[in-house]
């Protein structure tokens, strides 16, 4: 687990941003400081981006670095493979996560796999951004939160920050990883606070979840957009149970050491994610927890989720997505067992 | 009547055209096959739409509705290509075309609940033979071949099946594998590809180098037909000519159709767009100059179907089947969170059973206000 | 839990097949029972298919039926939706399980979600057959088990049988289910093994799993290729250790009753897949265990599985497949905790 | 030189060639400019690679190796569009193309090695500029415009990069979306289309309805070009002509071009295929008329550059070549299971130390014998 602290650049230089223009900060520091680096995909041009995460990088850096792509997802990613194969280092954007899965194959058969496939001397040092989850009021597609087909591909990596400084951090830290990096941004909060980020490059590792709130009852593991709502639920608890909220920030690697150090201590645990129940990663988390700690274990480890169900239209997305009273109650109930 | 030749071959003449910019008959060219009363209908679902638009719009900047993809400017291809349908046809629309629904019938109070975020409203297209939306450019144009497939493995030659995109989902493999089995398997399918020069930013040349876009088929083995899609009567004849031939195919002919329909989006891409970054007022100003309603509005008075009166009747009618449609949509309950739950899978399986006790306990335990504040 | 006896036919007409000659059993009857069934993919026709499950059927129902379609899973899998969406049921033959990352859009865009989006106006009645798994010594991309992807999309259901009668019976079930069924096939025992299938039609209810070894001491849950090295761990702890091994046949919907009471009488477990540890079902079931049945856990359930690891090329490939040995080792240490 | 106007536009017309079926130069076309040299290493090289596919045939039936995809009736298509290639070139061959690596001096027994289930046979092309090979058909195109998008960003005018692949890779979306990126981007790629008329069972005409494959090109703004793929001399001109043009374009054209070779493969798809299932011996005979090795042999013998002395020598080396290799690869160290677990991210992540390290338990535990022997 890392101390936020310890990477910390110049901490008199800073800039008040809120997430979204930290993705945008990050990757304006690594295209400044390595050639290599380009940006690609729909409308991430002179649009900016449909969230202006891409803002002005066009002008600055012109049309051969930021490049805006014909709408072909998988010719996206299967060209930004081809491009890292040579050594540049594209991040590629997709609009929103719901449209990612044209370039399944692509990310599973190739760009995790290119590494091993040529013991080492062809490598992917790519990232693919994209903006995933819920709560926006979007039309159907824009809502999909699908971090787990990610994490059971060996090959790739998968982060996703939430809060401004780490996204710049981790960002730096994706395109400077030499392997693929799924890069998944929580739109929800993209613009909900800001914080305030170094002007200067700085690296957030891989690998590494932050524990955001100290607590003794019980440990609650969530990432992204779902770190807020458990962290107010957490608060919403004060005085009757001590809530320790850990942000994974990495997904694959996992930071097994630091779900399983913070477990020991409370004995018990909740995952909050916003992926469908069946087949999430709150799977994955509670069997590693029980696998490596089963004797602390006090009680089952709550999943709260959203349901085995599409994503709705936005007419009902409030029903679908966990908030604090659904996460209060999941918490109780691990703390009445 | 073989369009398609000529426009593919020659892929840089002018689309195939039917009404001049002041709305006359283009000399050599046949008027429509259309009667008066259908042609003034015609005239009414055009402009219902532009006026749908223009308030749906106004509704979601006032909060009331939610993202909303504008049609102005795409009406003429919409309604003449719908126009050219038989009651049996299929048509899959994308979510730029709400004049698809509203001209097949659809009631627009179940268009705008759709747009309100209720499933329900997409599920009412189903009865007039319109494929409910989706918004995963290019996916729903194999979708359109296998109805075709299943058409002709039943013999049914009494059905086509019409696909709508746009200029940026030809970019898309599923484009192309759609398009690569209608030919293969020679099925009853018309795709209509709706060139608005843009993909939200991005312009037609940085799509595709490609001349044209109906050039595209000859990749499939069928043929390619340019049109004007500022001229509803011109599309109207490619699409019924298409549709034709997709169900008694001329000789020498495969049965899908590509069609280009050249046009321009007037707004924003959604309303969530802003389209001055990326795109000149110049050329917005020199496509208004050919708006469909404008051109086809002065046929119709110029050949005396239509006049000062019966536009403002027109007008009257739209505006009060629009106010009706807001207020319908308005009234709705609240929506049921078990709809969620249902259509998931024909029979709830006892897991989500489960889910929706727990949600429903939720309910119970914080009250809707609460639950849904977030 | 079913007992297969229950839904016997005429017991007294049965042929002796393989699991692959009972895929095409299945095909066939279904296929002469209705003419809205048709089949579809990549050499099916006059080839009959790699693996010959679709042999002969090309010559008996014709083209129009056993559709031979150009190279192109996403058009193969969108096509048959379209088929589906209008009443038609069709069988689209994925050739590997590697190849049907490029269909994953339509799988989870379209299949799971036609019916919710259209508030049950539209269905996809569709069946996507296709051979998983490893051990038969092919080139890269022939070997994976991902069925971990399509359970954690709702909408799908996911279906993988282990043995000729259960093969046609899932498959019967499937194709008459009004949903979207992934029917994964374990080819390394297509042809391992034959069994007295009934020559009438007869479904094997889906989201039914099956006790295949009764044992007090520990449940060990599995499924497809693996119940056969599972059985043989078992059998080769006989007297030492008395196991369960439950086959759980439907991974979507997963028969939680089957799973739970299962371990609720031996109180250990273990899961046995091919799929990579991280992310796959062990981790599901392991949650949904320790959600139902904390209290009658005695050790923490062990997941035998694949490595985190891309499939190897056939050198190593033995190495990587879980088999009696290594199943035999978890099941001790599940045991001695 | 342009080829390729000629030939796309009139897609009926026979492919360019240049040898008859004779081995004569047809009227009006220049020979190669080629070395006597190197003509007869390219004889060589074919040879071999005829020589190296049965052998691994034969190896394949003894299960001394792994399923194998025979490469004969496309010597010619191979290794005429490799000796195009200048050194800094990148290929992207598929699982066919063993002679392309071969002729671009990758050892045969690294070559063998890789269909004898070792990653580290695969590693060895990269050396050599040959792209490791992955079994996905059509999904190695994007990797190839990738790159060309790579040299072209760093001005790097001294690379081209030919992508092979089959007929029915025709049909995949990302043959689509890959050419119509290079089209967009105007890249330095040749696109290879090793059109052998069959994808496993599936006829060239099931495969698409085009009547050629060089005419999709249209589809993407720039040059298709349909060369006879037995008759190594004319895919050698017409590849050297894409190359030159992808660095430095002709005005009016633009840098990436699509080959069309049209040729067959003489054997099953893969020493798993059986395929007179699906193929009449009648169709086979008549493209085995066209062996391009023995076609290339007329040719260099009729204008004296070999005879039955040197054919002889060949032969021997050929001979001794694969057999050394053979020697080689079964010599090979039984493989390291921890080879599996590096290379999956550049450092072993935790999880994965620990999961070797319980593979390293269960080996000292039970041996590697008990472990393999299922
Ligand atoms: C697969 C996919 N990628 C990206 C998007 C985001 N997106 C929505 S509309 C659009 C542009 C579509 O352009 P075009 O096909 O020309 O249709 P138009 O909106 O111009 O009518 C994009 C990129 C999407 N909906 N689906
Ligand atoms: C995406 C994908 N689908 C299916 C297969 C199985 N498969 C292997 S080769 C082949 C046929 C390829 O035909 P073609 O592209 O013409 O190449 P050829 O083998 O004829 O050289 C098929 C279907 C595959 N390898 N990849
Ligand atoms: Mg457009
Ligand atoms: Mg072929």
């Amino acid at each position: 687990m890392s101390q936020n602290q310890n990477q910390h650049p110049d901490p008199t230089e800073t800039q008040n941003l809120t997430l979204v223009q930290a993705v945008r900060d990050g990757l304006h520091a690594e295209m400044e400081r390595d050639d290599d680096v380009v940006v690609m995909g729909e409308d991430v041009g002179a649009n900016g981006g449909v969230f202006r995460a891409t803002e002005g990088l066009s002008e600055e850096f012109g049309e051969e670095r930021v490049i805006d792509t014909p709408l072909a997802e998988s010719g996206i990613v299967g060209s930004a493979i081809g491009m890292s194969s040579v050594g540049m280092k594209p991040i590629a954007e997709i609009q929103f996560q719901g449209f990612i899965y044209t370039t399944f194959d692509q990310l599973v058969s190739h760009a995790a796999r290119l590494r091993t496939r040529s013991r080492g001397s062809i490598t992917c040092p790519l990232v693919v951004r994209t903006p995933y989850g819920g709560g926006i009021r979007p039309p159907e597609h824009h809502s999909e939160s699908k971090e787990a087909f990610f994490v059971h591909e060996p090959g790739l990596k998968v982060v996703v920050p939430s809060t401004p400084y780490d996204t710049k951090g981790l960002l730096t830290s994706a395109i400077r990883d030499p392997d693929p990096v799924i890069f998944l941004e929580p739109k929800l909060i993209y613009r909900a606070f800001r914080e305030e980020v170094p002007t200067d490059s700085y690296e957030v590792p891989l690998g590494e979840a932050a524990v955001r709130r100290e607590g003794s009852d019980i440990s609650v593991f969530t990432w992204g957009a779902m770190t807020r709502p458990t962290l107010e639920a957490a608060e919403d608890l004060e005085g009757e149970i001590d809530v320790e909220v850990v942000d994974l920030r990495t997904l694959s690697p996992l930071d097994t050491d630091a779900i399983v150090e913070s477990f020991k201590k409370t004995g018990r645990g909740a995952v909050v994610h916003e992926a469908p129940l069946t087949g999430g990663l709150g799977g994955e988390l509670t069997a590693t927890i029980q696998e490596e700690a089963l004797l602390y274990q006090e009680a089952p480890i709550e999943r709260i989720t959203g349901f085995d169900t599409p994503f709705p239209l936005y007419a009902l997305e409030d029903y679908y997505m966990p908030e604090p009273a659904r996460i209060t109650d999941g918490i109780r109930e691990a703390m009445n067992f | 009547m073989r369009l398609s030749t000529e426009s593919v071959t020659s892929s840089k003449d002018e689309p195939f055209r039917i009404l001049d910019a002041n709305g006359r008959l283009i000399e050599g060219r046949t008027g429509p096959d259309l009667s008066d009363e259908q042609l003034v209908q015609m005239y009414e679902d055009m402009t219902f739409s532009r006026h749908f638009d223009e308030r749906t719009v106004s509704l979601q900047r006032q909060g009331r509705m939610g993202t909303y993809a504008p049609v102005a400017g795409h009406e003429g291809a919409q309604i003449g290509s719908t126009y050219a349908l038989d009651r049996d046809d299929w048509v899959l629309p994308t979510y730029r075309e709400s004049a698809i629904p509203l001209a097949r019938d659809v009631e627009p109070s179940e268009v705008l609940r759709y747009w309100k975020g209720y499933e329900e409203g997409n599920a009412s297209l189903v009865a007039e033979n319109v494929f409910p939306i989706n918004i995963v450019i290019g996916s729903l144009i194999p979708h359109a071949t296998g109805m075709g497939m299943a058409f002709k493995y039943r013999d049914d030659y009494s059905r086509a099946v019409v696909c709508h995109f746009g200029d940026g989902a030809t970019s898309e493999g599923d484009f192309h594998e759609a398009l690569n089995f209608a030919g293969v398997f020679d099925t009853p399918n018309v795709f209509f590809c709706n060139n608005n020069q843009w993909a939200i930013s991005v312009p037609r040349d940085r799509q595709t180098a490609s001349d044209t876009i109906a050039q595209k088929a000859i990749a499939y083995g069928f043929d390619g037909v340019r049109v004007d899609g500022m001229d509803p009567l011109a599309v109207y004849r490619v699409t019924r000519d298409a549709i034709e031939n997709a169900k008694r195919p001329e000789d020498d002919r495969k049965r899908p159709t590509l069609v280009e329909s050249v046009q321009y989006r007037f707004g924003a891409h959604t309303t969530a767009d802003d389209p001055s970054v990326y795109r000149d007022d110049d050329e917005l100003e020199r496509w208004q100059r050919k708006d469909p309603i404008v051109r086809f509005e002065k046929f119709l008075r110029n050949t005396g179907r239509l006049d000062d009166e019966r536009i403002d009747a027109v007008k009257t009618r739209n505006e009060e089947r629009m106010a009706d449609a807001i207020e319908a949509v308005e009234r709705l309950d609240d929506p049921d969170p078990e709809e969620m739950f249902q259509n998931v899978y024909e029979e709830l399986p006892s897991r989500l059973e489960e889910q929706f006790e727990r949600l429903q306990e939720l309910r119970d335990r914080h009250g809707d206000d609460e639950l849904l504040e977030g």
